[in-house]
Formats: C-alpha cells, structure tokens, sequence
C-alpha cells in the first residue's frame, strides 16, 4: 500500500492566496447612468445591511437552521437585479438573499421568513435556503447543488416557446461547476439557444475546500464555456458596474436571440460558508486583500469621484438601515404559523391529501 | 370504438392534449424523429412540428429541469424519461425539487407536468433496464403516481394527468405496449385518484396495477373455476390513493391479496397491506397476502425472469392454497 | 468506558477501522480538511493523512463511482454524502450500479463500502436538508441499511459495516450528532441485522429508529406512569432486519407501534407493519398503528417541523389512546 | 404562442453527413510488430463474426431482450484491448461484446449468457448488456448512461492506492458526453491524477438522433478536453493501428503517473442502435463512405501492403468461424438456469436474504 491518493500537495489550508483585481478605472467612464449608479448603492447597502441584521438575529437566536450569508459578494446580486426587466427571472441558490432583496422583495416578507413567522413570504415552510417571490420574478432560491441550472433553462424555454423577450438568470458558485448539472444545464442551453444566463459567482471556495484544489481548471466556469461553444467571460466580481456592463450585454444578447451566456464572476464572501463557519482555511493575506477590495467601499469611493457627496451616500445608508429596522420590528411582532399550515400546499387544492 | 395498442394509445393521449392546448409540449430523448424507442410517440413530430415535440441531448436532468421551469412558468411539458430504471440519474429533479417547489414556496409555484416512462419487467432487459420503480415515486410527498393497465386507460389518464395542476409520474408498461383494446372514438378523459373494480367477486379482493392487472384478472378467472370469487381491483392511481375503493371490497370479501410487480420490501402493496390491516382489522378473516416479486434484481434470462415477476400461475396458486 | 457524543463516536469508529485496515479510506466533501461539516470526521485527516481522508469536489456520482470502483479492485470505501437528501443526486449509482453489480454478474463483482450520511430532520433545514430517506434505500435489493440511535451504536456498526462484504448505507441522525453516551473503550464490533430491545415491556411493543428511539423511551416512560408497560425495540438495520426480535416481541405484547421520521407513505414502517399483520395475525389484539411524519415534505419553521416529526408527546399520545 | 422550441433547423435526419477521414498511409509504417497486427486483426475477426452470428441468433429468437452490436466499430477495442496488460481494468457500456472478448474472455461464456444459459459468464442473470469477467480485467458492461465513467475513476483510485501501475479504461458513445455523469468524472479524475483512460467512440448517433444535432459542440469529447485541463485527441477509430498507438501512449502515460487522457475514436455503426432499429436515420451518403471505410476491410488490405499473404488472413477467419461455430454449439447444448439462480448472489453470503 501507498499513503493512498491525494489532490493536492500542499496542506490543508496553505494553497497560495488568490488576490483580487485592482479596481479598473475605466469604469468609472462606463456609460451607466448616475440615477442607475445610486441605486446600485442602495442596493448593495440594503443586501449589506440585511444581511449584518441577519447575523446578529442569528447571534439572538431568532434565525434558525441555517444561513449563507451574501456579505461581501453584494456586487453581482446588485447588478443584474439592476439590470434585469421585472418580467424576466432569476433562480438563485441557499445563499440567495442578496438575489431576492435584488429583485424588489420587500425585507419585511424576507425578514419574516427568516424568523419563521407567518409573515414570511413562504408563511415559514421554506426558510432561508428557498426565497421565493413569483411576483418579483424570483423564481426561488435552490439548496441543492446544480439542479436550478436545469430549471432556469425551463423558465428561458417557456420565454422563447410563448414568444415573449424575457430572460432567466442562474446564479451558483464555484464549487456548483463541478456537479453533473451544471454540464447538462450548460449543453442544454446551448442546443436550444435559451435566453438564460448562467452567472458563476467564484468566491474561490466551496464550503471549506479551495476551489482550486479540487477542480481541474484554474477558472471554473470560463475555463468550460469552449465546451460549449460559449464566450470566455470574466468579471470583476466585486465591482457593480464591471458587472452592470456584462450583464447588461448577455441580457440583451439573449433577449435578442442571441442565446445563452457563461458569466464568471470573481468575488470572495466576508465571512465562512455558513453562519457556523469562521472560514479559517483561507491564507490571512487573501482576506486582507479582498477586505480590502469590498464591492461596497470600492463603489463608495467612485461615486465620490463622480461627484456625488458624501452626504447623500450617508442619507441612502440611514435610510436602509431605518428601513430594516422597522422590517426586523414586522418580523419579530409577526405570528408564528398556525400548526395547520403544515398541511397546506403540498398539492395543488391547498392540501396534504394523497387518499380518499 | 376501434382497437388500439397501449402503445398507440399513448400517442393518442399525447395527441388529444397537445391539440387541445398548445401549451403542452413532449421533451425527451428520441422522442420527436423516431417516434420513442418504444415506438409510443410515433406521428406527433409530423403533427405538431419540431418545436412542440422535441428530441434531447441524454441529459435527464436538464429534461426534467427544463420541464420544470418550463411547468413554473405557464407551460404543461410531458417529458419522457425513456426507462424508469433512469430516474435514478435525475431523482433529485423529481424528488427535492419538482415534488417540494409548491410546500417549500407556500403555494406560490405551479408545478403542472407529467413524466412518462416505461416501467417494468418481462422484456428481458436485465436488472437496469426492467424495474418498477412506482414504489420510488409514491413514496415521495408532492408527487401523483398513475400507471394504467388498458389502451384506454392511458388516454384518459393521461388527459387527466396532464390537465391535473401538480406534477404526475405516468408509468406506462413496457410489455403491456402491445396489448390491445377496445378504445372509445372522441376525446377520453378520466380522473385521477380513482381505482377500478374490473371484476366483481365475494371472497377474495385481488388489488393490482399494470401487467399485474391482466394477470390477477386470468388468475381470477381459474379461481372461479375452483369455485372462488375474487373481485379484481385495479388501482390505476397509487398517489392520489382510492382507499375507499378497497376498502369497500375488503369490507365485502374480508380478504386482501395485493399483486405487485416492485421488489418485495416496501413495494406499494406494503402501504396498501399496512392501511387495510389497519383500517378493515376487524373485517379481514385471514391475513393480507402480498404477492410480490422477491427482493432481488432482475435476472434476464427468460425463465429466470418468467419465475420471479408474479404470474398467472402464482397468483391463483398463491390465492387458492391461503384460501383453503 | 468513557462519555462520548455521537458525532466523536463517526470518527472514533472510522479510525477503529482504518488503523486496523490500512484498505479502508474515507472520501467526501469537506470530510478531511474541515472535518465534516457536521465535524464528524475531526482529527482523521491529521492521524491518517491526505491520501486516507480526501476531500473531493462537489461530485456527488463521482464520488460514488470512485468508491465503487476502489471497492471492487481491492478497497474499502467509506464515502459520505453530506446531507441524505443529496442521495437524489447519484441515486443511479446507488441503486442501479453499486447494489446490483453482484447480481448482475452472478458474484463476480464485490462491493464491499460503506456510504454514511446525515440523515433525518429536527435541525430547522426545511424539505432539501432534513429528509429521513432510509426508506427509499430499504426498497432496494443489494443494499444494507443501518441507522444507529447511539454512541456505542455508532462505533459498533460502523466497524460491522465496513467490514462487510455488501455495501452498506449507514444514516447518521443529523440531531443525534450532540448527543451523548457511555461507551467503553477498546474496539468495539456489533452485528447487522440484530434489532436491540433496549427496553423491556409487556402491554405494547414500540418499534423506532434513529432519533425515534429516544423519544420513544421517553414516551414509554411517560406510559409506565399511565400503567401500560411499553417494550421498545430499536430496528437499528432495516436491512437485514431482525424481524424475529420483533415478532417475538410482538408475541408476548400483542400491540405494535412502528414510530418514523419517513412521510407516512411507505415508510419503513410500512414494511414492518405488513409483516407483523400477515405474520402475527393471531397474536394481535389491535391494529398495527402506525406513528409516523406525515405525508408531506418538511417545512422550516420551528413550530410546524417540531409539529410534523413525531415528538414524545405524540408518541405518548397516540399509544395511550389507541390503549384504552 | 411560436412554434415552440428547437434544436435544428434542418427535417429530421437530414443534416450533413460525416464522412470518415482517407487512411492514413503513414500507418503503413508505424511501429507496431507484425505479429501485434496479426493479433489485432484475428481480433477484429472475432468480434465481427461473433456479432454476425448474435445477429443471426437474434432473428432465429435465441438471443431474447436488447443487444447492441459492435459491428463497424471494432477497430477501437481491439487496438485497446491489445495495448493493455492483462491486469489492468475494462469498463464497457451495453454495447461491450468487443470489449469484452478483446480481453480475452472466452467465447463460449459469451454466447452462452447470450442465449441465458447456465454456462453464460454471468450465470444467464447479466445477459447481453452486463457482460463481465473479472479474471479477465472485464470489469463489466453497464447499462445506464455515464455511470461507468465514475466507476473506471474507481479502480484507478484502487490501482494507485495500492501502488500498482494499473490502470483503467472506460468505453463510452458520443451521446454519454452530454450526461452529468461524464463532466463528474472527467473533472475527479484530472484533479486525483488518475491512471484512467476515457474513450469515446464516436459513432456519431446516440440511439437514434446525429450527435450534432443535440450536442454545443462539434466533437463532443475532444472539445471538451480543455474544461478538465487534457490534451484535445482525436484519432481514426476505424484503424487499429491509429488507434493502438494512441490507446499505447495513452496507457504508458497513466501507467507512468501522468493522469488520465481523454480520446475520441471517430468510427460508426454499421447497422442501428440495437437490434430493432434499422438505422434510418442516416444519409445514405454517409453510410456508404463509412462502410467503404470498414476497419476489418482497412486492416485487410494493410496488412497485404505489409506482405502477408492472402491465405494466413483467410487462414486467421476461417480459424475464427470454426471458434464461433464451437462456441454456439456449446451454448445452444447448455441447460437453462436452474430456478434457484434467482435467488443466489444478491448478497456476498451467496443468497437474497434480508430478514431473519
Ligand atoms: C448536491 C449537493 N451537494 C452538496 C451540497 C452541500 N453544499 C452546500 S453549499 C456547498 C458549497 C457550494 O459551493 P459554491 O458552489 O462555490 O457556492 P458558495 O456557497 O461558495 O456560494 C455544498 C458542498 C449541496 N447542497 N448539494
Ligand atoms: C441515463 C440513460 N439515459 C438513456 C439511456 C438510453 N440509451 C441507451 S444507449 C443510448 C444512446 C447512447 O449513445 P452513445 O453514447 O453515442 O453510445 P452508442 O450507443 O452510440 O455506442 C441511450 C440514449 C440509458 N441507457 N441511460
Ligand atoms: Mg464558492
Ligand atoms: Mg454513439
């Protein structure tokens, strides 16, 4: 016998840092209107703000379960929600917060749902891995690997079967392009020219593992898309208008006609995996430098030297933060569901009954 | 009326929904240009063109996947997985996903689809290609489970199936496609959650599905010349589950023999068993006899594969000697 | 003898066998590095080194193959899937492949693994994380299908089922995990398919596993204080099942309870419940009643799942009732 | 509403066909001994005339469920089959008879579990699609798409853990790229480094659909060589000599340590998917350049350039006929399983046991 089979050859933890880019100045020229910008700002501060609320609800014992939080990675959520039409969809994963509040769900439904009131917009039955809002054109937020690829391509399908111009959004991770799923999606969307978007947002982590070290390509997703005939597309994760522009090109691509695209977007999460994580198999040095290159600071500082004042920026976070406040109120004051609720919506009368 | 295949009666079934709603589309694997490997969807791509019957890449899971979000967002797919041995590949489509979106988003998620498949043993395909796998199905919260025994039957279950808003399974059986039957001209719609008395009888309740339904109905008729009753249940529909309708015979013979084709060990006559001797405990003279295939794979040689699946033989022995 | 919980007691009997049999591995996501996500597996990765304890990628049916694969030419795999609800997305290699393939060729093929997982619900997950699925493993033939309730349990199958010669699917309760208990020291080695009767009774016989063993101890005492004298047997392996424990018991109360985390449709309890009915017709004096999830997927807020999930209290409830 | 959604925009079964690339003649002078290439063309023979005589068998109703025929293709697992040791491991698909007897595994075991006999090499319970002979390195033929590719993985695993130069080969179709199952394995085995060997034989069909039709790319293995990290190959499968000189450096590669290699072996099937298919589906143009371009015609006439006589080739397949002809008389005079067979081998303790 050998010392049997192994990936890597460095230990557990110690793989070289991957550092973030610096931030591009062009962008700061992007042709991307002041009035889109402020709201990206908001955005990120709302996806921002929730989430910090999120964690100290968790730290009071009041969100259960589980959560994946979205701090750090608000840049990509921000932009396509911003870019995206209100008719089109968007499928997002367990760490599907910042896609939700991006595409107008009210935090007071999201807050509720966390706390596993009535409130919540899943009346509590689903939690933090399945935000849904079928009138904001979230179509649901999917806590097993891979499989909400296939069902984003279903959404493009109807789109371009009833002839409508809408388009469906597929956010995953790094660690997602290695399932089986993600395959299929992809070739699928292809043969059939789908309006769909598939948006790897690479944190360089699956749960606790490097992506690099267990993946056969430095860049999980664009190193596929020849695969598939698809665009080599990267992006600066943690930059909304970087996204905001490649977004905005695929949206318009595949309402178009143009079918599908493979967007890698390169970002890294604040803290670990999930609530119970403190994510200390990352090198200090690659934390310190993507810390560094926060999408919200890096945002922040353009739109000062677009010439928007401080001041303004300050009344959009106060704003948020009163705004999520008073949906942490609604939450908490909400009821918790009725027993009965249990029962309901398992089929399509309202109910649970499978026998007469 | 006119006579029918199965197999030509699943293209009927197709046929009629797909005409009557354009919403409706059939997606799978060799479906469109060569009419299904079981030759069952056979005319619908000239019919309906290529963009409403659609040949697929062997990707089961964006089938499914694509059904889905195709049913979440106003269409009525049919998707084909050719075998249902190949749920297997794409269960967590039909399982976490497909059977959960409605509970899990509070009602806020449509699901409308069917998946056909075919389901079954007796064509010596070997343990990966002849299972019945309708046990994996019912067991599943969310799901409808159908699986019907005439030409006639899979018209109307299949209307039934694919105008029902939540996502059914619609086992067809692979050697029941060539049978034939008296099929009814017009449009056929049934419902579903509704099993059949296809016999009437008074000593003995004999419930079965698919191929077993023929062969408990000839069982059926060697008992009567042994000089047993027995009332033949067909149950068509394991999800949703017509109790009453067995319950109702049991109450009538007080004696309960269920035909399956599932491997033994929580096949569905295990639910039925389990229901009845509780529900009918005091109507049943003799215990719930299950007649099953053993708890084995398949074996495909021919008399390896005829000695395990349930036969006419076995079902009138396996009645006659506990009724004695 | 020493306190251990049950999440030590995962790694303590993995290590038993690795240090004992330098083929046994073990492989999954986040297994070595992290130590599992449910910290089950702490310390392997240091004492046995990367090429013994691999983290792999998100790839579930790789995974799964690999370790059918390394089974067949000589190993013997431990593979986890994180949480069991993931079974759905390499089902095909689990059923179709790993418990067929000694079937298939007549014995040629040995697939000696073990497949461990996170299994059941109570943690707040909702329906994709907190399923109890050893019911769909337990329909199929070629599996072994173990579901320990303690500590000691845990050390003492785990060493039986790897050194297993059939492949062995071991659920690991997810709320069990903190939970604690006296175990001794040494190796330790159980049997499969041995049913324990871990409390003694005469009026009814309660059948659990898994996390219904505790709340059903804890209903059976709440019984004695109401003067029934409850026996509890914990199932342990549902394949093999020790059937003779369980009719015996069944023998001399005359009452059966089955208590599942499974939705009510075929689960488990199912299967038992048809057999005690055909099998000890005559011993008993009620119904078989089934105390199970119902039929439904889980749902994540607090008070609906405590609700869902069979509790002491209900337990208690429904034994009590159906008894007087 | 459109007219929906589609892959093509050509009738069914009338895209362009594929026609094989001309012999290569430098292969004349490829070095490979001459009694390799006698070895390979006996085997070539074997496969061929034992496909011809199942086919035959299939139509007098001897041969009873599916069977997929190798005919055309032989090329591809003779050339591997002969490259190999015999200690390393075969994973075939439903379409495996060559595989099979290209390791070496008897005839007699072969149409005896053809016919469902008990002198079948699986006791007549595996049958046409699961042929397997251990002993022989067969390490099966499986049914379900993609699975084995995850399996072959397996025993390299093996091989490497327990220090040998083993190594594994999996055969495969075009159509089983598109499936999770292969992007899974081709993923895992570059990141263990695994001595294993994945070789598509790209007959252009799936069952009965043209691989362009439902594939984003034009060589569905070899265009995907770069998501995993591998060298793009693809070699003339209707050669056995172009293709032992792949199938050798491939397996002295994995052998040596260097990792799996991903081929595409471009060959084609001389008649349909299985035994009821007539194959319709294929422009006439194409199949007559293939069949011109037959592997066993090929090989023949090389193997006259290189100077051996007309007679020692006549000599090898009237050998061989005499073989089959045993073989079949053998089968057809075995008995039927015993009932009992039924119920033995679920379990390693020889039975079907699951309760006490
Ligand atoms: C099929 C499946 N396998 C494993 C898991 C457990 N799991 C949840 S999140 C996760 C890591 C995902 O990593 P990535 O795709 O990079 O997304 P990120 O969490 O970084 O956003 C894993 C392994 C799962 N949910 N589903
Ligand atoms: C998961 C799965 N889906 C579908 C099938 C049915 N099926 C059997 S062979 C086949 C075509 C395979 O095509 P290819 O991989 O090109 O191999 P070939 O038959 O051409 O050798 C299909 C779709 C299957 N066996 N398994
Ligand atoms: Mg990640
Ligand atoms: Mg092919």
């Amino acid at each position: 016998m050998t010392n049997g089979v192994r990936a890597v050859d460095h230990e557990y933890g110690e793989h070289d840092p991957i550092l973030p880019a610096p931030v591009d100045p062009a962008l700061d020229q992007a042709p991307i209107a002041q009035e889109t910008r402020l709201a990206m700002y908001q955005l990120q501060e709302e996806i921002r703000q929730v989430e910090k609320e999120l964690h100290r609800l968790f730290l009071e014992g009041l969100v259960q379960g589980t959560s994946h939080l979205y701090l750090g990675m608000e840049a990509t959520a921000t932009a396509f929600g911003t870019a995206l039409r209100p008719d089109d969809y968007t499928f997002a994963t367990y760490r599907g917060h910042g896609h939700t509040l991006a595409r107008g769900v009210p935090m007071k439904g999201v807050f509720g749902e966390m706390l596993g009131r009535s409130s919540g917009i899943l009346g509590g039955k689903g939690g933090s891995m399945h935000l849904t809002s079928v009138e904001h054109g979230m179509l649901g937020s999917y806590a097993i690997i891979g499989a909400h690829l296939t069902i984003a391509n279903g959404a493009a399908w109807s789109a371009k079967y009833r002839g409508t111009d809408q388009v469906a959004v597929a956010f995953f991770g790094d660690g997602t392009t290695n399932i089986g799923a993600f395959h299929e999606a992809l070739n699928f969307a292809v043969v059939y020219d789908l309006p769909v978007i598939f948006v790897c947002e690479n944190n360089l982590y699956m749960e606790y593992t490097a992506i690099g070290d267990i993946t056969a390509v430095p860049n999980p997703a664009a190193d596929r898309a020849a695969a598939y005939g698809l665009e080599r597309i990267i992006v600066d994760g943690n930059d909304a208008d970087a996204v905001y522009l490649e977004a905005s090109r695929a949206i318009e691509k595949a309402r178009a006609g143009g079918g599908p695209s493979l967007i890698e977007s390169l970002t890294y999460r604040h803290g670990g995996h999930s609530r119970a994580d403190p994510g200390k198999y990352r090198p200090q040095e690659e934390i310190d430098a993507w810390m560094e290159r926060d999408p919200i600071a890096t945002y922040h500082q353009r739109l000062l030297r677009l010439g928007v004042d401080e001041g303004t920026l300050t009344g959009i976070s106060t704003d948020v933060a009163r705004r999520v406040e008073e949906a942490v109120e609604h939450a908490k004051a909400s009821p918790r569901p009725s027993l009965e609720a249990s029962h309901t919506n398992v089929y399509a009368d309202g109910g649970a009954r499978w026998r007469n | 009326m006119a006579e029918l295949s199965y197999r030509d009666a699943v293209a009927r079934g197709i046929a009629q929904e797909m005409e009557r709603d354009e919403r409706v589309f059939l997606i799978g694997e060799d479906v469109a240009g060569a009419g299904g490997v079981f030759k069952a969807t056979v005319g619908l791509l000239d019919q309906f063109g290529p963009g409403r019957v659609v040949d697929t890449p062997i990707s089961e899971q964006a089938i499914l996947g694509a059904a889905m979000g195709a049913a979440m967002t106003g269409l009525r797919p049919i998707a084909e997985i050719m075998f249902s041995d190949f749920f297997a590949v794409c269960w967590d489509i039909v399982v976490n996903e497909i059977a959960k979106a409605r509970y899990m988003t509070d009602g806020q998620v449509d699901v409308p689809l069917v998946i056909r498949s075919a389901n079954g043993g007796g064509a010596r395909f070997g343990a990966q290609h002849s299972q019945s796998v309708e046990n994996w199905a019912m067991a599943i919260p969310g799901l409808k489970v159908v699986a019907p025994s005439t030409p006639e039957d899979v018209i109307g279950l299949m209307a039934a199936s694919v105008r029902d808003e939540d996502p059914v399974l619609f086992f067809e059986h692979k050697t029941l496609y060539s049978h034939k039957g008296e099929v009814p001209d017009g449009e056929i719609v049934d419902e579903l959650g509704k099993a059949k008395v296809v016999r009437k009888g008074t000593d003995a309740t004999i419930v079965a599905l698919a191929m077993m339904v023929p062969r408990a109905l000839e069982a059926a008729e060697r008992l009567a010349e042994d000089g047993i009753s027995a009332e033949v249940i067909d149950v068509r529909s394991l999800i949703p589950l017509d109790t009453a309708t067995i319950l109702g015979s049991v109450a009538k013979t007080s004696r309960l023999y269920t035909v399956e084709e599932n491997p033994r060990v929580l096949g569905w006559g295990a639910e039925i068993a389990s229901i009845v001797a509780d529900e009918a405990f005091w109507d049943l003279d003799a215990p719930v006899r299950r007649i099953t295939t053993p708890h084995i794979p398949l074996p495909s040689s021919a008399p390896l594969e005829d000695d395990t699946i349930p036969s006419v033989e076995r079902i009138h022995r396996e009645v006659k000697e506990s009724m004695d």
